[in-house]
C-alpha cells in the first residue's frame, strides 16, 4: 500500500474485516486513549462566570449526576475515535465516526443551558445529515469497487470515483468540522472541560484519519 | 374464458347470498358496533342512503365480519381444502377479536362458507372462482353506489325485522 | 445491473438534492427534526442500491445509527424547548382496548423467531405498542434487568466463538437471542421516554 | 385464469374510487373492497398454505386502520 | 431492471418532494408524507432481496414515528 | 535522545526572543534582551506552584505534559524524516491542547482563549492544502523521500513558492503578536495561558519553544530539503526575522477578518493546486 | 407476474403514493397511505416473502395508529 501514513506496523485480521496501525494512526490513535484515560480519572473543573464590567462572578457546578452521564458519554466518544483510527473498513469507519457525532451530542445534552442545548441541537442536525454523504460514500466505493478494506483498495487496481472520496469528506466535514464548525464551537462553552474538550478531540481526528485515507485509496 | 366469467358471477351471487343473509342474521344493521362503524353510517346517511345499510356497510368496514369470513374461507379451501377454511376460520375470530368486534359473524360466516365452496368444488366450480365471486360481492355493496346499496341492505334489515 | 445502478444512483442524487434543499430553507426546529428523518430513509437509499449481500449488512448498522441520533435530537429538542409536562392518554378508541395485547404477541413472537436486531426491533416495536395502551405501572426495573444480563449472555457468546470456535451454533443463537432481548428492552422503553410519572 | 386480473381490476378501480372520494368516511368502503381484492390476489399470486396467513394479516391489519381512521375520525367529530 | 425498482424509485421521489414541499406545512402532514419514501425504498431494498434490512427498516421506521408523535405530545401538552 | 530536545527547546526559546527583540527594534523600542524567553521559563520553574481550586486538577496537570509530548514527538518524526502528515496530525491537534490549558482553569478569559482557538479551525486548512500539493509534486509523503527529490529537483521553494507562502502564514498563524493570534489578544488577558503559571507555566513555554524550532526547522526540511545542520539553524533565524517583520508591521485581525483572510488563503492554494493537478500529468 | 398485474398494482401504489402527498385532510393522507401499502403488498407476496408481507401489514397499522395519536390532538 501506499505509504504516506509510514509502513504498516500492525495488522489485526477478524475474517475480512481489519484494523491496522500506520505511525500515522498509531499517533492519533494513542492521542485518543491519553485523553479516554484523561476523562476517565480528571474531574469537571468549576467554571467562573464573570458579568464583564463589574466585579460579580459566580462559580458553576456540574451535578454528579450529570457529571456521571457526561463521562460516560465523553468515554464511548474516546472509544469510538480510538476504533476510527484502528478501523481498516470504510464501513467500519463511517459507523465509528456517526458514533463520534451521536456521543458528541450526548456530551453536551445533560447541560442544562438553553445556550448549549441550541447549539447542540443545531450540531446534531447537522451531523446526522452528515452521515448521507458519509455513508453514500462508502456505499458508492463498495458499488464500483465491490470491497470497503482500506489496504485492498490502496494496492490499486480499483477506479475509486472521485466523487465517493469527496462524499466521504465532505461527511466528516459534517461531524463538525470547519464550515460547519458554528454550532459546535458554541457547544464549547459548556462547562466540564475533560467532556468538551472529548468533542473537539473526537472531530479533529476523524478528520485527520479521514484525510489519511482519503489520499491513500 | 367466458365459462369462467359464468362461473365467477355465479360465485358471486352465492358468496352475495350467503354473507348478507349471515351478516343479517348476527343483527349487524341494527347498530355501529364501534364509532367508527356510526360514523361511516352517519355519512352515508347524509349522502342520501339509509341508517341500517349504513350500519352494515360501516361494520363490514371496522371488522371482519361475514364477508371476509367467506373470502378467506375461499382462500383456505383454495390453498389447503377444508381444514384451510377451518385456519381461515380461527384467523377471522383472532381479527374480530382484534378488531374489538363482539359478535361471531365473521367466525360463523367463515364456517359456512367453508362447507359451501367445498361443496360447489365437487360440482364443477374452482375455489379461485368463489374468491373473485366474493371480491365483486363486495364491490357491488362496499364500491359501486353506497346509496343505492344501503337502501336494498336496509330493505332486507326489515324483511328480517 | 449497470444500467439499473447508474439510473439509482442518479434518482439518489436528485433526491438527496431536494432533502437538502428542503432542509436549507427551513428554520423551524421541528421542521428540521422531521427533514432529518427524511435524510436518514436517502441514506438507506444509497447503501441499499448497492444490492449484495454486504449492503444488507450495511444498512443494519445504518438504521441503528440514524435511529439513535434521532432519539437523541428529539430528546434534546424537547429538553430545550422546556416541554416537561408528560402527555395524557391520547387516542380514546376502541381498537387500543383489545388491538394491542394480540398484536404484540404476533409481533414479539415473530421477533423471537427472527432474533438478533431484526427481531429486536419488530419484538420491541410490538412492546411499545402494547404499553402504549396500558398505564405505565410496569416495574421498568425488571426491564433494565433483563437488558442488563442480556448484555452479559451476549458478550459470553463473543467469548464463546473465540475460544470455542467449534462451539459456533450455540454460540451464535446466544448471541442472537441475547441481542434480541437487549434491543426490544431498549425500544420498549422508549415508549415511555425520561420524565413521565412512575419512570 | 381470469380471476386474478378481474380481482387486481377491481383493486385499481376501488383504489381510484376511494382517491376521488371526497369524504372522509365514505372514502373508507371503497377502500374496504381494495382489502378484499389485495386479500385476495395475495392467495391467487402464491398457492401455499402461508399465503393464507399472510391474507388474513393484510385483511386484518387493514380493517385495523381503517377501523382505527374512522373511530378517531368520529371520535374528533364528537367534541 | 424490473417493476419492483423502477416502482420504488419512483414513489420514493414522489415521497421525498411531498416531504420536502410539504402541504399544509404543519408537523403532522410531514410526518404522514414521512411514510411515502420509506415505502418507496422498501420497494427498492425488496428489488435486491434484501429483506431482512426491509423488516428492520420497517419496524425501525414505525418506531422513529413513534419518537416524533412522543416528542409532538409533549410539545402539545406543554405549550 | 533528550540533550536534542533540550536543545530544541532552547533555541526555540532563543528564537523566540529575537523575535520580541526584532519586533521592539522595527517598533524603534529597546525590546527586551534576547534570552528574555529562557529566563522567563527558568524564572517560572522555581516559583511557587499550586493547582488553583476551581480547575479540573488533573487536565490542569496533564494538558501540559501532552503539549509537551506532542511536540517532542514532532521533533522526533521531523529529525527523523518521517512522515509529514503526522506533523501535520500534531499541528492540528495543538489546537486541542490549547483548547484544554484554556478550559481546564475555570477561568472565563482562559476559557475565551480556549474557545477562540478552536474557531481560528482555518488556520489548519492551509497546511492541509500545502501537503496535498507536496503529495501531488512529490508523491510521498515520507520527509526523508521529499529531501530526496529536492536533491534530484531542487527545493521545494523555487518550483513552487505559493506552498512555501502557505506554509509561511501557517506557522505566522502560530507566533505570538502576529496578525492571527486572536487566542492570545490583550482584551484576554494572555489567551488560554492565564490561568497557568509556576512550574506549569515553565513546561508552557517549552511547548512554546519547541513547537517554534518544530515548525521552523520543518519549513526548512520541507522546502530547502537537505542542508548542514548550522545551516539549517541559519535559514531557520532568517525566516524567523521574516516573520517577526510581518508580525511588527500588521496590527492584529478580529477574530472573524483572522478567519476570512485564511479562508480566502485557503481558496488560493486550492485553487493553484487544482491547476498543478491539471499541468502536472 | 404479468406485467398487467405489475402495471395495475403499480398504479395502485403510485396513486396512493401521489394522492397521500397532494391531500390536504390528515385523514384522507392516511387512507391514502393504506392505499399505498395494499400497492406494496403484491409485490412483495410475488417475490415469495410471505412472512415479511405478514409483518409487514401488520406494523402499517401500527405505524398509522401512532400517527393517529397525533392527528386526533392537532384536529381537536
Amino acid at each position: 500500500m501506499s505509504d504516506i501514513g509510514g509502513v504498516d506496523l500492525f495488522v489485526l485480521e477478524f475474517g475480512d474485516i481489519l484494523h491496522y496501525f500506520t505511525p500515522y494512526s498509531l499517533t492519533l490513535f494513542i492521542f485518543a486513549l491519553i485523553f479516554t484515560v484523561l476523562v476517565i480519572v480528571a474531574r469537571p473543573e468549576r467554571q467562573l462566570d464573570i458579568v464583564f464590567g463589574g466585579d460579580a462572578y459566580y462559580a458553576k457546578k456540574t451535578p454528579i449526576s450529570e457529571r456521571q452521564f457526561r463521562r460516560f458519554m465523553a468515554i464511548a466518544c474516546g472509544l469510538a475515535s480510538m476504533g476510527a483510527m484502528a478501523s481498516g473498513d470504510i464501513f467500519n469507519y463511517t459507523l465509528f465516526v456517526s458514533m463520534v457525532g451521536i456521543t458528541n451530542v450526548g456530551i453536551v445534552a445533560a447541560v442544562k443551558s438553553r445556550h448549549v442545548l441550541n447549539a447542540a441541537y443545531e450540531y446534531g442536525i447537522v451531523a446526522m445529515v452528515g452521515t448521507l454523504p458519509l455513508f453514500g460514500g462508502a456505499a458508492l466505493i463498495l458499488g464500483t469497487t465491490g470491497t470497503l478494506s482500506i489496504p485492498a483498495l490502496a494496492t490499486g487496481g480499483y477506479a475509486v470515483p472521485l466523487v465517493a472520496k469527496i462524499l466521504l469528506a465532505l461527511g466528516v466535514t459534517g461531524e463538525g468540522m470547519a464550515p460547519f464548525y458554528a454550532a459546535k464551537a458554541e457547544m464549547f462553552r459548556a462547562p466540564g472541560a475533560p467532556y468538551v474538550i472529548m468533542c473537539s478531540l473526537s472531530s479533529l481526528l476523524i478528520f485527520l484519519r479521514v484525510v489519511e485515507i482519503v489520499i491513500t485509496i | 374464458m367466458l365459462g369462467e366469467l359464468l362461473y365467477i358471477l355465479a360465485a358471486a351471487i352465492i358468496t352475495w347470498l350467503l354473507f348478507v343473509s349471515v351478516d343479517i342474521f348476527f343483527r349487524l344493521p341494527e347498530k355501529g358496533g364501534v364509532s367508527g362503524a356510526s360514523a361511516v353510517a352517519r355519512d352515508i346517511q347524509a349522502a342520501g342512503g339509509d341508517i341500517a345499510g349504513g350500519n352494515m356497510m360501516g361494520n363490514i368496514v371496522c371488522s371482519p365480519d361475514a364477508s371476509a369470513g367467506t373470502l378467506l374461507a375461499a382462500c383456505g379451501v383454495y390453498v389447503a381444502g377444508i381444514p384451510g377454511g377451518l385456519i381461515a376460520a380461527a384467523l377471522v375470530f383472532i381479527g374480530n377479536r382484534i378488531c374489538h368486534d363482539p359478535g361471531y359473524a365473521g367466525t360463523t360466516g367463515a364456517l359456512l362458507a367453508t362447507f359451501v365452496v367445498y361443496g360447489f368444488t365437487q360440482v364443477g366450480f374452482t375455489a379461485t372462482n368463489f374468491i373473485a365471486g366474493t371480491v365483486i360481492a363486495i364491490l357491488s355493496i362496499q364500491g359501486i353506489s353506497h346509496v343505492h346499496a344501503s337502501r336494498l341492505l336496509a330493505r332486507l334489515w326489515r324483511v328480517r325485522q | 445491473m449497470i444500467l439499473t445502478y447508474s439510473i439509482g444512483l442518479f434518482v439518489a442524487f436528485a433526491v438527496t438534492g431536494i432533502a437538502f434543499f428542503a432542509l436549507m430553507r427551513e428554520t423551524d426546529g421541528l421542521h428540521r427534526l422531521l427533514l432529518t428523518d427524511l435524510v436518514e430513509v436517502v441514506t438507506l437509499a444509497f447503501i441499499a442500491l448497492v444490492g449484495t449481500d454486504l449492503a444488507e449488512a450495511l444498512i443494519l448498522p445504518g438504521l441503528v445509527v440514524g435511529t439513535s441520533e434521532l432519539i437523541a435530537l428529539s430528546e434534546i429538542y424537547r429538553v430545550k424547548e422546556g416541554f416537561n409536562r408528560p402527555p395524557s392518554d391520547g387516542l380514546q378508541i376502541e381498537v387500543m382496548e383489545t388491538a394491542p395485547p394480540i398484536l404484540a404477541a404476533l409481533l414479539v413472537g415473530y421477533g423471537i423467531i427472527l432474533s438478533g436486531f431484526s427481531g429486536g426491533a419488530v419484538a420491541g416495536l410490538g412492546v411499545i405498542f402494547y404499553f402504549l395502551s396500558r398505564d405505565h405501572h410496569e416495574r421498568f426495573e425488571v426491564i433494565e434487568t433483563a437488558s442488563g444480563y442480556s448484555w452479559v449472555i451476549w458478550i459470553f457468546a463473543f467469548f464463546t466463538f473465540m475460544i470455542f470456535p467449534e462451539r459456533w451454533f450455540f454460540a451464535v443463537m446466544l448471541a442472537g437471542s441475547a441481542i434480541l432481548v437487549k434491543v426490544m428492552a431498549k425500544m420498549s422503553i422508549i415508549g415511555t421516554m425520561r420524565g413521565g410519572p412512575n419512570v | 385464469m381470469i380471476a386474478l386480473p378481474l380481482v387486481a381490476v377491481v383493486a385499481v378501480v376501488a383504489a381510484l374510487r376511494a382517491t376521488f372520494e371526497r369524504n372522509t368516511a365514505r372514502k373508507l368502503p371503497y377502500v374496504n373492497v381494495l382489502n378484499f381484492a389485495i386479500a385476495a390476489s395475495i392467495v391467487l399470486l402464491l398457492d401455499h398454505p402461508l399465503s393464507l396467513v399472510a391474507a388474513a394479516a393484510y385483511f386484518v391489519g387493514s380493517t385495523l386502520e381503517a377501523n382505527a381512521i374512522a373511530s378517531t375520525y368520529a371520535g374528533a367529530r364528537n367534541q | 431492471m424490473e417493476a419492483t425498482f423502477i416502482l420504488g424509485l419512483a414513489i420514493l421521489l414522489i415521497g421525498v418532494l411531498a416531504v420536502a414541499f410539504v402541504r399544509p406545512k404543519t408537523y403532522v402532514a410531514r410526518l404522514i408524507n414521512l411514510e411515502i419514501p420509506g415505502w418507496g425504498l422498501l420497494l427498492v431494498m425488496l428489488a435486491y432481496d434484501e429483506t431482512l434490512a426491509l423488516l428492520t427498516f420497517i419496524a425501525v421506521t414505525a418506531i422513529s414515528t413513534f419518537v416524533i408523535v412522543r416528542l409532538m405530545e409533549w410539545r402539545d401538552e406543554s405549550c | 535522545m533528550i540533550e536534542y530536545l533540550v536543545f530544541a527547546a532552547v533555541f526555540g526559546l532563543l528564537l523566540l526572543g529575537l523575535h520580541r527583540k526584532v519586533i521592539a527594534r522595527i517598533q524603534t523600542r529597546p525590546g527586551p534582551p534576547i534570552w528574555q524567553e529562557i529566563l522567563h521559563a527558568l524564572k517560572f520553574s522555581f516559583k511557587s506552584t499550586w493547582v488553583p481550586r476551581t480547575a479540573s486538577a488533573t487536565l490542569y496537570v496533564g494538558i501540559v505534559l501532552i503539549g509537551i509530548g506532542i511536540w517532542s514527538a514532532a521533533f522526533f518524526v521531523v529529525f527523523a524524516g518521517e512522515s509529514i502528515l503526522i506533523l501535520f496530525a500534531i499541528y492540528m491537534l495543538h489546537k486541542v491542547v490549547e483548547h484544554g490549558f484554556g478550559l481546564s482553569s475555570g477561568s472565563p478569559y482562559g476559557k475565551f482563549g480556549g474557545v477562540r482557538s478552536v474557531i481560528s479551525a482555518a488556520s489548519e486548512i492551509p497546511l492541509f492544502v500545502t501537503i496535498a500539493a507536496i503529495y501531488l509534486l512529490t508523491g510521498s509523503l515520507i520527509l526523508r523521500d521529499i529531501t530526496a527529490y529536492q536533491g534530484v529537483h531542487g527545493p521545494l521553494l523555487f518550483i513552487a513558492p505559493p506552498f512555501a507562502i502557505a506554509m509561511f502564514l501557517v506557522i505566522l498563524s502560530k507566533m505570538p503578536y502576529g496578525p492571527f493570534s486572536i487566542v492570545e489578544s490583550k482584551e484576554l488577558v494572555s489567551g488560554y495561558k492565564t490561568e497557568h503559571f509556576g512550574v506549569w507555566r515553565a513546561g508552557l513555554a517549552v511547548t512554546e519553544g519547541l513547537k517554534t524550532f518544530v515548525l521552523l526547522y520543518a519549513f526548512v526540511a520541507i522546502f530547502i530539503g537537505a542542508v548542514p545542520f548550522w545551516a539549517a539553524l541559519v535559514i531557520m533565524t532568517v525566516v524567523l526575522i521574516s516573520l517577526s517583520f510581518v508580525c511588527a508591521i500588521t496590527p492584529m485581525l478580529s477574530p472573524y477578518d483572522s478567519v476570512t483572510i485564511q479562508g480566502l488563503i485557503t481558496g488560493l492554494m486550492l485553487v493553484y493546486t487544482g491547476y498543478l493537478w491539471w499541468v502536472i500529468p | 407476474m404479468i406485467p398487467a398485474l405489475e402495471i395495475m398494482f403499480g398504479f395502485i401504489a403510485l396513486v396512493g403514493g401521489v394522492s397521500a402527498a397532494l391531500i390536504l385532510d390528515y385523514y384522507g393522507k392516511l387512507i391514502s397511505l393504506g392505499i399505498l401499502v395494499a400497492g406494496v403488498i403484491p409485490f412483495i407476496v410475488d417475490r415469495g416473502y410471505l412472512d415479511v408481507a405478514i409483518t409487514v401489514s401488520l406494523i402499517a397499522p401500527i405505524a398509522t395508529i401512532f400517527v393517529l395519536r397525533v392527528v386526533r390532538r392537532a384536529d381537536a
